[in-house]
């Protein structure tokens, strides 16, 4: 049977020469790097290499970066040690309505301990306001966090624009680039931002490896405390394998962007026509330019995601969906809400992301399927036999 | 993929009496969209028996198999032994459901009981 | 040359069957476990078969395991989680002096957010006395940290005897028994703890890889926070080879525990014995038989610990020391200070750690180059010549 | 391994002066075994000169090196000329240290100026 990940933004495997590169550090280099004797030297050698060279995909120090496990850790260290190091200075924290749950959930907590936390919304493409910033930023505002790309619909927030609109106003700014890094390119000179957050298995790194980015002179206070391993700031051994690949990972990210990003996105793009004309009744969700090359997010009008995903997945094929029914908390996406989706089309989302073994000969199988798919649920769908009958439901959308 | 049962795959992918009877003698919906799950069922009485049941369901694969499993536990029962059907019996029916799709195998016994109350309010004011 | 590791502690390869059970989840069963299709079937499977081999070697319920990157992530996530959950009852935690830094870091924390802290003293062995501990209890204390057995000198706490003061009075007990899992038989049922920090690289498992037990009932808030993972207790993708390769390294601890308890300790005692018999002046630190199989810790009287670290290191021999000199932070093991050692002695002290790699072969060469380099180091130190002439500063030791 | 230039390692490995001149005319002790490092410096002086500079050391790889790279720079040196060797002096000869050994490098000329003002005290003294 075909097996056509489009889910790779849940998981994508290790690049082959990531793994190998990995390999040695396993069984051989196995040496803690901060021991005394030689043993340590290889291991310490190693992290020193990777971090120079996820370091070089952002443009950034090597000792500008704290090696973390996971995307979430580094947001949780981002938010929860930013907010304490400067709560002095003030106790209100400016984010967006469509920010990952490593964002918002600790967020959540620091509001229980007393700060306050604005909530941007985003328009339908799920971009935020740099001028709604300028106005939510107070004199109390420590920290501003806006993720540059979302996983989700895809958007690319202007986050020079917001980033330098808090520096204004002297804020530190934290970005979540998890979605981002490895697919759009990046620099945090650039970009301005004072914390960044980026994962490993995101770019085709290993699991089990992440990094923030903190510029030279922000203070955070770290969130696992122990040994001074990263200068104090994150404890615990290093994960050297998963440090290496990540390494490894984001030299092969930064050497092959441009043609990584063409290649996806032509994929993309062309999925996107071609299941546009093959099906009535779709919706494209985030912005029409503005967006992850490997990123495809659409509505299946008058049907169920998590039916639709099931009838794909025994075809072979893997996306996944913002519906209720298919997340574990079975509650529809808040990303889909905040751009303003009906709950309806919300309820009829599709993820498709793209990567490393896709190729443009998947297209027509997976539209086949699809539209295949769509037809015989829509034919014992009650709004598609409403719409049929009495021609409504199928305008009632915002765009 | 979300755990379900070969019974309720089965009827996920082949699923009986869907469709919509014209001139059905009670019609019955329950749910909605923002919830995520809907279904319309609608039937057909004879001899005050079921003499069809058809539903029409969006919602998810759980919802699917429910739909179909309750529209074949219906059929051709008598309108009171069908408005026995409890959530018990479908979820039994159904061998099994992951803990949070059991909400779903309520909303198949609910749509077609509704059916039958729509066609005795019928009857009586008729 | 010979290349003889004695510092196992600091960091051991990954067993051969370890990293073999790990390599189908870095590219084949790649997927992510949380996934609503097919991809995420094997993983899923993977990591609660690992989950219930970690619990087995505990003695718990696979539930009662929330899986994290470290030992010092487990270790934040009971302090700070526990404090956090439990702070309406009561502000005073207890701890001993010789806890790993992962411990006694959160709690500096802790302190400076307003709780109290009791560090209990231990004697010359290292052993907390559970009567002091009894004495320390108030209705004020919600948490006791005390661990199992002590990486440094290997001395084991009488867990079951201290959990169960902490039980009488109401507090919660957490042990961190990173040191220990699997090389001591532990059954948290029998030890009546309540929190349990283990991980997987101590085990000859992956680095990146470490759990908390969490008894069921008790509530911790989470450290890391965002995706409903590990059941909303601590969120992001799950690191499924480095779980899968804790898994197996547990199973394979459980499986061979004697034999390995034997082997080590057989080593060991050897080593120890023709030390002494080799040497004079040699101090042994930690408690004579309640210890690690694989620990041995000694003073080599008169010299100090990174210059005897270096000359083994040259002839292929790694080990460890608390000297202040081979620590990265220039201070002293506060274990050391804890047992009473004399500054000297503990300058001179010496860890070795035995792991998978040794053989009772390796004792007669390692005997041999202890005693030229201890005998080099000897005859240019001041205090050794200071004691051959006036015979004084060797008794001068408390035990 | 702690990172140690070949020079550091090479004195480390063959240290020379290594011992005590029985009887001295200088003697310079600084540093305790609780900061980790010890020297004694015993000098012997003819004509203003440094005739013999041996040091014992209790310390680390770092301490033990700068013991033996000072006992080579000084020897033979006038007692004005070996006073004027200064930290910078030490750590220069020894091409590189790690910082956090740098205070290593201030030990060894410390116990040898303890050794020629001690040499210096008694003279005046005598
Ligand atoms: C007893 C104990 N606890 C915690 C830790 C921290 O382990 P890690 O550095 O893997 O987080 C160690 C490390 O050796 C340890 O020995
Ligand atoms: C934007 C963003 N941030 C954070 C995360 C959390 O990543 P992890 O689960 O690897 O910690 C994700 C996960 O997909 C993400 O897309």
């Amino acid at each position: 049977m075909k097996s056509i990940n489009l889910d790779y933004g849940a998981a994508a495997p290790v690049d082959r020469a990531v793994l190998e590169a990995m390999m040695p550090y396993f069984r051989e280099h196995y040496g803690n790097p901060s021991s005394g004797h030689d043993l340590g030297d290889k291991p310490a050698e190693a992290v020193a290499q990777a971090r120079e060279k996820v370091a070089a995909l952002l443009g950034a120090n090597p000792e500008e970066l704290i090696f973390t496990a996971s995307a979430s850790e580094a947001n949780n260290m981002a938010l929860k040690g930013g907010a304490a190091a400067y709560k002095k200075k003030g106790r209100h924290i400016i984010t967006s309505a469509i920010e990952h749950f490593s964002v918002l959930n600790p967020l959540r907590t620091l509001e229980k301990e007393g700060f306050s936390v604005t909530y941007l919304p985003v328009d339908h493409f799920g971009r935020v306001d740099p001028a709604q910033l300028e106005e939510a930023l107070t004199p109390e505002t420590v920290l501003v966090s806006i993720m540059l790309a979302n996983p989700e619909i895809g958007t690319i927030q202007p986050i020079k624009e917001l980033a330098e609109r808090a520096k204004e106003s002297g804020a530190i700014f934290h970005t979540d680039a998890t979605a981002a890094a490895g697919f759009v390119p990046l620099d945090v000179g650039e970009l301005g931002v004072d914390l960044l957050t980026l994962a490993g298995d995101q770019l085709y790194g290993p699991k089990g490896s992440g990094a923030l980015f903190t510029r030279r002179g922000v203070r955070i206070l770290p969130l696992i405390e122990g040994g001074i391993q990263e200068k104090g700031r994150r404890a615990g051994i290093e994960n050297v394998p998963a440090i290496v690949g990540f390494g490894e990972a984001a030299r092969l990210a930064h050497e092959n962007m441009a043609e990584r990003m063409n290649r996806l996105a032509g994929i993309r793009d062309s999925l996107k026509e071609q299941l546009f004309t093959a099906i009535d009744h779709l919706h494209l969700n985030g912005h029409p330019g503005q967006r992850l090359p490997h990123n495809l997010h659409l509505s299946v009008k008058f049907v169920e995601g998590e039916a639709l995903l099931m009838h794909l997945n025994n075809a072979g094929i893997y996306v996944s969906s913002g519906s209720t029914c298919t997340s574990q908390a079975l509650k529809a996406s808040h990303v889909l809400e905040a751009i303003g989706l009906s709950p309806e089309l919300a309820q009829g989302s599709l993820l498709f992301t793209l990567g490393p073994e896709n190729t443009p000969e998947d297209v027509p199988y997976v539209v086949q399927r699809l539209k295949d798919t769509t037809e015989k649920l829509r034919k014992m769908s009650p709004l598609y036999q409403k719409y049929l009958k009495e021609g409504v439901g199928s305008n009632d959308q915002i765009q | 993929m979300t755990k379900y049962s070969d019974k309720v795959m089965e009827h996920f992918s082949n699923p009986r009496n869907v469709g919509e009877i014209p001139d059905a003698d009670g019609v019955g919906e329950v749910g909605n969209p923002v919830c995520g799950d809907m279904m319309k069922f609608t039937i057909k009485v004879k001899d005050n028996r079921l003499e069809d049941v058809k539903f029409l369901t969006f919602g998810c694969g759980a919802a699917i198999a429910v739909s179909s499993i309750v529209s074949e536990m219906a059929k051709e029962k008598t309108l009171e032994e069908a408005l026995k059907i409890s959530n018990k019996d479908v979820a039994e029916e159904l061998e099994s459901l992951p803990k949070n799709k059991m909400h779903c195998s309520n909303l198949g016994a609910d749509a077609l009981h509704k059916a039958i109350e729509d066609y005795l309010q019928k009857e009586k004011s008729a």
